[in-house]
């Protein structure tokens, strides 16, 4: 074998090796008659100005083991940044609309608002949209976790600050509410009110849990009733 | 493929190797075999001659043979196998035989014979082909990839798609739920007919308005929302209605549209007076202070 | 970025992968204006006598992938890194081969070409490989699925193309890849309980059938002796 077949070799078995291999094991390789070192200079020489490098890494004082490598001024091409598009679930809408309203809110004030358990993907993947973050603790039993949205959610939907999200008068002008005549209106005013208060002292809040909870046993009344009607 | 090579040669030598009967490498031999045809392409290499030009006869008879050689040993015999041995000496019987006038539907028995030595061939050239197949360098065993890959990143970056219409609109839904079962918790809000009656029973009942007062002084003076007003005017009325077919009280209106009055009914009974509370006593009494009578 | 650093770039995209990359993904990570073919052919001819070469492998008609991979002459001194292969059933074997000459082929027509069934495990071994993939439907009665070799099978064969399957041009000039319906299917048609009864003819067929029976009472004799011969 000449040494331009060594080198090959050499070439072939660096570039097929799991991990970087020591020199010893190289020698082993080899055929006994070859300069390893030499080789191994050359290999590397040949490399130098390519999109591989061959590096050598020191083991210990007497030990080196080598390895094909990438070009480190190459890496940013090497990393892609793809954008992937995702479709936001129907929960995840919801959830994300309580908090923007509710904040500070915990998980389980938004489970009661909404009347169903939040799966565990939801708050996930409305984090990792950066919309919501951790806000601080409630000072109730087992201190929950508070949340609230962030800059990147105001960034998103071009607001300067949560207040400017319409109220829900507005939003009934606006159309998105379906309008109900006379008693469904008194009831809104009404609750509604007790909402806007809720956005600073507790006390209130915690008045609007309490609502929340019969609301919770009225709406599943209604529910059954509604399939009731479905059955027949 | 070596494996069975070696049973088809073993076969083949006239020396049968010490410690295995017959009836063993019969067995074998057909147990190594891939099919009829695999078994027959053996057979066909043994005449050592072109598959182009074997005689499908002496073949035929070959199997024949063979077959019956491995019956008689009482083995197993898979029906593939005695299938093709019927076909063989079904075609054998009429490739002997003189030509007779058939159908002209029917295949001739050349044409079917041409058709095995096809087959034959065919198959021949895919053993080979397998076998070439095998033999060339193949990764992990002759040549290799890259043993230490180095991943190429992929950054995703979620992107949502969701508009403030989208997201208002999901709140709204939301409380528009919420708002749609809020009307069982709140209906205190509005004055209800029971709550009139009551209210007016307790006014108006015993004699204690003798004299004409209009509706809207009996209504509670604590209501703001001009809605809870109508709803209590309203009530209010029709709680004047039934008090009236009780005979507890009467009735006036000099117009249509014109204020609605009443009084108590002066010939219903007494009240007893343990039911008459301090409180609505000196209600009544600042009431009739302020009446205006007509 | 200019040619130099393109083929820089080319070259440490291919060398990081370990599976062959196609050209629709590296022109994806390669700037825009880069000449991907001509960096590919430049690329492949700078190794061409090295101890690691770049493969084309050609995926359909208009794609190719391509990958370094270790030369292949080189294979007797890099025992050390052999992998432990699963051996391959010779029907299997066989069933590959005819699917890599023949293709697109059904699996009737394979078991037509080997002149018996396939059994079941056959085809999920070869599929399980990722050697094999289905192609498209054969446009007769039933619509048979026909099937294909992969770019992974390429690959682990250290193929261009099929077109260079050892004997490819010498078994096409043969006439023996044409698809004609061999013996098996005669013999096959009786074993497999005459469903296609309606193929060619049916007179020989039925005298066929009567010959078996002769056969087939014999075979049971067989059998039940057998049977006689284990109770004792």
């Amino acid at each position: 074998m000449d040494r331009f077949e060594q080198i090959r070799l050499l070439e072939a078995l660096l570039f097929a090796a799991q991990e970087p291999i020591r020199e010893k094991q190289l020698a082993e390789r080899m055929p006994s008659d070859a300069d390893l070192n030499g080789l191994l200079q050359e290999l590397q020489s040949m490399y130098a100005n390519r999109g591989v490098q061959l590096r050598r890494i020191e083991i210990s004082k007497n030990e080196n083991a080598w390895a094909f490598r990438t070009a480190d001024d190459l890496s940013s091409y090497m990393s892609i940044n793809r954008e992937v598009e995702k479709k936001l679930s129907r929960a995840a809408i919801e959830t994300l609309s309580i908090i923007a309203y509710h904040q500070p809110v915990t998980r389980a004030e938004i489970e009661d608002i909404r009347g169903v358990a939040l799966s565990k993907g939801t708050m996930d993947i409305l984090l990792e949209a950066s919309w919501i973050k951790p806000k601080g603790r409630r000072q109730t039993p087992g201190r929950p976790v508070t949340w609230g949205t962030t800059g990147n959610f105001l960034d998103h939907f071009g607001l300067e600050t949560v207040r400017d999200l319409p109220g829900m008068e507005e939003l009934r002008a606006s159309g998105l509410l379906e309008s109900r005549p006379g008693l469904g209106t008194i009831a809104m005013q009404q609750s509604e009110a007790a909402f806007d208060g809720s956005e600073e002292d507790e006390e209130d809040f915690e008045g609007l849990q309490d609502e929340l909870f019969d609301l919770e046993d009225d709406y599943e009344a209604v529910e059954l009733e509604e399939d009731i009607a479905i059955e027949d | 493929m070596d494996l069975q090579e070696d049973f088809n040669s073993e076969f083949e030598e006239d020396d049968v190797p010490a410690g295995r009967s017959p009836a063993d490498l019969l067995f074998l031999a057909l147990d190594g075999y891939e099919g009829p045809i695999d078994l027959l392409l053996s057979l066909a290499r043994d005449q050592k001659v072109d598959l182009a030009k074997i005689s499908i006869v002496a073949l035929a008879d070959q199997y024949l043979e063979f077959i019956s050689r491995v019956r008689q040993l009482r083995l197993e015999v898979a029906a593939d196998y005695l299938v093709m041995a019927a076909w063989l000496a079904y075609l054998k019987s009429r490739l002997l035989l003189p030509e007779q006038p058939s159908d002209e539907d029917e295949e001739s028995p050349e044409d079917l014979a041409a058709r095995l030595a096809f087959q034959l061939r065919r198959l021949e050239a895919m053993q080979k082909a397998s076998k070439e197949l095998m033999a060339i360098p193949r990764i992990g065993q002759d040549f290799y990839r890259r043993g230490d890959p180095e991943a190429i990143k992929v950054e995703n970056t979620s992107t949502f798609d969701l508009s403030l219409y989208d997201l208002l609109k999901a709140y709204g839904s939301i409380r528009d739920k919420m708002t749609a079962s809020t009307l069982r918790i709140m209906p205190t809000e509005l004055y209800s007919m029971d709550d009139a009656i009551e209210r007016l029973r307790d006014m108006l009942g015993g004699r204690r308005v003798p004299n004409w007062s209009s509706l809207e002084t009996f209504l509670p003076d604590d209501l703001k929302d001009t809605l809870v007003v109508r709803s209590a005017t309203a009530a209010t009325f029709a709680a004047s209605l039934e008090l009236a077919r009780e005979g507890l009280l009467e009735i006036r209106q000099n117009g249509i549209f014109a204020p609605i009055f009443f009084r108590s009914n002066p010939d219903a009974p007494e009240p007893e007076v343990d039911d008459v509370e301090e409180e609505d006593l000196a209600r009544v009494d600042s009431l009739l202070a302020d009446l205006e009578v007509d």
